[in-house]
């Protein structure tokens, strides 16, 4: 037993370290660690640079451009970017069309899209959340019918994140009426340019544009976009929720937010001095690092067992990093937000420029609204109290 | 002791519910107050004006209506249960009480009648880049001269700042930047040359301003109370709008906590609606819990608002403060998280309601803030 | 609305404290207040003070000693105590047996028990709970049998507080097996020295005895001992489960805790200093502060509502009472604790003088078995997750 | 990176779980070994020499086994699941460590085989009344004679203090009362004149001693390490110390929060097993989150207990105890009030772990104390 990281994998952690900090522009790490949305160029700009060096898809089989790592590499290159504040390469095309199409798409199918995906040539969104679905995934009610070599889709989904700028979408859809709700779903990738499609924008309270509802009227889907075998949509679904299994504590993220709380505190007035004079308030984040630590190891942890364990099968530790870690992503941006004080106040308001410039510190327009938008980790991606059965039901055997 | 509602505070509290309810009742109605110029209707205001609500904490002699701390609690509730945008804290409680503690016969004269008919809104420019929850942190400067005083320095985070007709400022005639004595508090028209404003929305959809003062002469009579000696008065005043806030923050929670509390009962999953999770059951009973805790302290907060011993109120002010910001952010996030995505959307008010009480919870002071005020005291509990 | 006390209210407080502090033996209250257990001749020597000046059962009917005091009085007088560490009038004897008896005995049963019940002539143990049921009080099986004019009693009672010491125990008992589980039970009153009862002590783990179990085995109770009728006992225990009102906070309880952790701290050496010189320490001590004060003020709300109220009806807000109140009870526990630092370790052990001297302050030795002991108030009158039911069935509709 | 267990290590934790399964897995075994004389059972201390587990963390040159702080930690996990009562932490962890760490050629020559062969048990008597948990407050004297030192002083709360033949004592021979420089280290009879010890029961059901010393002769010899700069290797062996009663707490977590589960599936009311109430699955959850946050900083103390930085070391080993200490904590409570009265009994386990759990809270510093450390510091996070 041995929690130190080899040479080799130091030596790795420094080369992405450089490389990020070289390569992705640094105004657009410093716009994302201070709260702001970026543009969609943006985001393609970065998962890019990322994709051209390797990095943007290594998990991937290595005929469509996987690097065969160790579960601790590809770990150590989630975080990195995480730390940096790199926008991370497009989960929905990396980390779940990708992957379902690799492992159950068909040859052309591979050959069509894995490469664009890879390299965000095409822009994915996903298509799983319905109204009145919520945590009850399975219940959903949008339907693919057949049509001589087409399928017909109608319904709606919703939460769909960043559906403004995707070129497709994976969408589960029922196929059968009559099975049992688990079975009768397929996977179909769709088209977002075909007829029938309109997304409209939800604003989230803290003034965003990050999700969508997609409505789908009279869509039609050639057959040839059905991946793997119809009606058994469920099967890879939960394939693709359960490669979530590194990222999703997200401690890259708050590692970088605790350090940039420090250098914000340093420069806060209060008193005397700054806020970073108060022993309690470095007692409070001193707390938020120690359980970040444990939380750190726990993953570690995952990680390194990960290595025997069959890709989708899930890990019973993953709803603890998922609880712990959006605890403290919350704790983090709490944190931010009780730093700006008073200046938490003024509106940032869809960083739509509403505050620009902003009144007080640059950063502490934004500190609010990300306190506002962290919410939604505990409820997205099974909410933790859905995380909470599981663990007890499929752990605990309750 | 006694908690009963008197027969006339009843009736204010109805007619505050009734007009509170007839403007935003429909929660859309709010969105589109919100887009007037300064971010508030103003047929609304006049609707404040008629009931009586604008005089209301003012002494009749003066043109108000003599009400005390219980009947601006009752309306504060109200203004908090409809998210309602007015600025009655900054011109009632917060610009008023300025006038009504510590003005001159001559300054009630002038103003109390035109807050009570509608006319005339004030604001609080106290507020400094570096002060953070300091009230003592003053580096904005007032020179003597013969006719008056010369203003010079910057305000930020003003109420209503950007609307309002009639500001008081703070400055400082003497002494260290944060020094207690050496205060002073100015009446200051909103035009006066060499006073400049930025107006912009807040997070809870309200309003603020910055403002800039560069050589703003002030004549002698438009001081409150003795220059150089205004802290006292600041910290009273200030106490008192903390109290107006936590009955205000009830009012959010109680709202907040019922609108939670019905989608329990009404939203399904798994076939059944989410209220039966005993998981959720539980968590909407401690919400009620931290409610209640919270609607005690409201009340003690209105009690000891005028209590006379300036040490004791502030103390009991503070001890509110902690446990309304305690009881709001609780409800607040764990009214998102039962709720689920619904109320990370804008258009869904539960949002607004979390938003207005985090923007309380940093009002005049945060927890630690407020706690650090009751840990130095004497404590809460009276001696044996 | 006033929070104020009256002048007259403040004159009571006044009268009380000074009574209690001059008439109530001094080494009692000291003792009490550093959490050492009390000898039954201790408690039955408050009792009879309080009840010679009229304040052992002020709520009872006035013909029967009670004082016809406004709650709030009450209140008063319960909280003094409560804050000078005097050992309250018995619970089992003022505030359950003997209202029952009052309210649903008859004239027989009335002069014989109530005027030895006030005076703890006779001292009461309550019978209600029994193994297997914990929160679910009415699945009781202890079952009484007509045998001419007597009943036969067979069953096993527990957690019978203190009754090692009792001449009496009042008893839910089943009289009709065949009736719903509610409705088939009846209120017996029971003599300790009668043939076939048992007492066996529980420890607990702070090596207290303060509970027991009772056997019963073919125990011969006259049928003058029924308390009204048969069958109906549940409607008496659902009486005297709701006279608990406004004690149930224990905010006096609390207080006194907090002034001697002050007091305590003051004198604890730390660092350059004590205890009381850490702004961190007091931080934590103001924080329960506030939410005592709020909580009393909960409490006044519900005192002074309960004027209009009939006796026995419940409060909404006794649940609420329960959570906080024995939240804030542990919180007191836990805190003395932390103040007595290493010296929480050595053992007090039963209170048998197993560590006498105490090593350390003479209070250090008992605070770690408060805390422990403590941890009972969250469990039993009602477990906090049995409240948290209430609140969410009774008030809130779910 | 690697968290498997090697070969030897996994046939380690076989058999200590083994012999522990043997000596506690009747409880009621537990209650009479705490009546002998000395707290434990003579014969159980000497399956652990057998084991070779009283020289497990001894090099092998000097008469130990050789093992590391991976090996430390499965011996004190098995230990904190069986509440064993043994004096494994007090003679080879500290008063061991002393020796292992500061011991001369000499000293260790003399003590460490008759440690391992269970002939010798040690005691480490350093904390003082008003030491509260400062290590460097030290009032006891040691003073230098011709032919050694002469100690007077108090000693309280020695682990084990009590039935140890040996004690390491910590003695002042220069400086103020709590001046890092200055703490001398020495190694003391147990029946050395002068030396006076009073033995109790510790609420978890263990011993220790005042210890109190009037001229008490030391030869020069009997020194651990050069005398007044003792306090770095104090911290060092605390810091060890920590790091396996860390592993013990998770011991005895992991084993509350299986008895936990149990109970809830066994268990019925309202005719139902109580594990179906989804509130208290929840909460038998959180304690999962808790066991598996303490669990990490456990492996994170035993990897750091022996880095090299001493700075990084105490700053890792107070982050590991402030979480182990939360989880406990949480756990501990929540496991008493899952269970409801039953876990109020002495007869029954449960409160035995909480009880334990709770004295491991305070061992060596509480939560605060050692959240102080880490925020005194760098903090955990490497720079970037």
């Amino acid at each position: 037993m041995d929690l130190r990281f080899t040479p080799e994998e130091i030596a790795f952690r420094r080369e992405v370290r450089a490389f990020l900090r070289r390569e992705i522009p640094s105004d657009i790490r410093r716009r994302l660690s201070e709260g702001r949305h970026l543009s969609k160029q943006d985001m393609v700009t970065c998962h890019r640079i990322l994709n051209a060096r390797g990095w943007a898809v290594p998990h991937w089989p290595r005929e469509w451009g996987g690097q065969d790592w160790s579960p601790v590499l590809h770990y150590i290159l989630q975080e990195e970017i995480q730390r940096a504040a790199v926008p991370p390469p497009l989960p929905f095309n990396v980390s779940m069309v990708g992957p379902v199409i690799a492992q159950f798409g068909n040859e052309a199918q591979k050959r069509r899209f894995l490469p664009a995906t890879a390299n965000i040539d095409m822009w994915w969104c996903q298509g799983f959340s319905e109204p009145g679905a919520g945590s009850d995934l399975a219940s959903l009610r949008t339907r693919a019918e057949r049509d001589g070599d087409h399928y017909v889709v109608n319904g709606q989904k919703t939460w769909t994140t960043l559906a403004q700028h995707a070129d497709w979408i994976f969408c589960l859809v029922r196929t059968n009426r009559e099975a049992k709700k688990q079975e009768g779903i397929s996977f179909l990738l769709i088209d977002m340019a075909t007829p029938g499609i309109t997304v409209r924008p939800i604003i989230t309270i803290d003034g965003a544009h990050e999700v969508n509802e997609v409505f789908f009227d009279d869509v039609r889907v050639p057959i040839e976009n059905l991946v793997g075998e119809e009606n058994k949509g469920w099967d890879y679904a939960k394939f693709l929720l359960g490669n979530e299994r590194t990222g999703i504590a997200r401690i890259g993220l708050s590692k970088e937010r605790i350090t940039r709380a420090k250098q914000l505190a340093r420069a806060t007035p209060a008193g005397d001095g700054t806020l970073w004079d108060d022993p309690d308030f470095r007692k409070r984040v001193a707390l938020i690092e120690v359980q970040l630590k444990a939380l750190e190891i726990t993953q570690m942890r995952v990680v390194a067992g990960a290595r025997g364990r069959s890709a989708g099968k899930p890990d019973p530790n993953s709803s603890i990093l998922k609880i712990k870690g959006s605890e403290l992503q919350q704790a983090t941006t709490e944190l931010l937000k009780d730093i700006a004080g008073p200046y938490g106040l003024p509106a940032a308001d869809g960083h739509d420029g509403a505050n620009e410039p902003p009144v007080g510190p640059d950063w502490a327009a934004f500190a609010a609204a990300m306190y506002f938008n962290y919410r939604k980790v505990s409820i997205y991606g099974g909410s933790n109290e859905i995380q909470r059965n599981i663990i007890a039901k499929a752990f605990l055997g309750l | 002791m006694d908690f009963d509602l008197s027969e006339e505070q009843r009736l204010l509290r109805d007619s505050v519910d009734r007009m509170i309810d007839d403007a935003y009742g429909n929660f859309e109605m709010r969105g589109s107050y919100m887009t007037e110029p300064r971010g508030f209707a103003e047929p609304l205001w006049a609707r404040y004006a008629e009931l009586g609500l604008l005089g209301l904490p003012f002494a009749e002699a003066d043109g108000g209506f003599g009400g005390g701390p219980v009947e601006t609690m009752l309306v504060m509730e109200a203004v908090g249960r409809g998210l309602a945008l007015e600025p009655y804290l900054a011109t009632v409680i917060l610009g008023g009480g300025f006038v009504r503690l510590g003005g001159t016969a001559a300054q009630k004269q002038r103003i109390i009648p035109r807050i009570a008919d509608g006319s005339l809104r004030l604001a609080f420019a106290h507020g400094e880049p570096q002060a953070r929850y300091d009230l003592a942190d003053v580096a904005t400067t007032a020179r003597e001269t013969g006719a008056g005083f010369v203003l010079d320095g910057a305000k930020t985070l003003a109420l209503h700042g950007d609307s309002a007709d009639l500001l008081v400022i703070s400055a400082r005639i003497r002494g260290e930047r944060r020094a207690r004595d050496g205060i002073a508090l100015f009446l200051v028209n909103a035009d006066a040359p060499g006073l400049a404003r930025r107006g912009y929305r807040t997070q809870d959809g309200q309003r603020a301003a910055e403002v800039t003062l560069s050589d703003v002469r002030v004549p002698a009579d438009g001081a409150i109370g003795v220059p150089g000696e205004a802290l006292a008065l600041i910290e009273q005043v200030v106490d008192i709008a903390l109290a107006a806030v936590s009955a205000e923050a009830v009012g959010a929670m109680q709202a907040l906590h019922t609108m939670t509390v019905e989608y329990l009962k009404t939203r399904k999953q798994f076939g059944v609606p989410i209220g039966s999770f005993q998981a959720l059951q539980h968590r909407a009973a401690d919400m009620l819990v931290a409610l209640e805790q919270a609607r005690s302290m409201a009340m003690y907060a209105a009690m000891m608002a005028d209590a006379p011993d300036a040490t004791e109120r502030h103390a009991a002010i503070a001890a509110a403060k902690v446990q309304v910001n305690d009881s709001a952010r609780m409800i607040g996030q764990a009214a998102i998280q039962l709720h689920g995505g619904i109320a990370m959307t804008r258009d869904y008010k539960a949002g607004h309601y979390f938003k207005r009480l985090t923007m309380i919870e940093s009002l005049f002071g945060d927890t630690d803030h407020h706690l650090r005020t009751v840990a130095a005291g004497e404590g809460l509990i009276e001696a044996v």
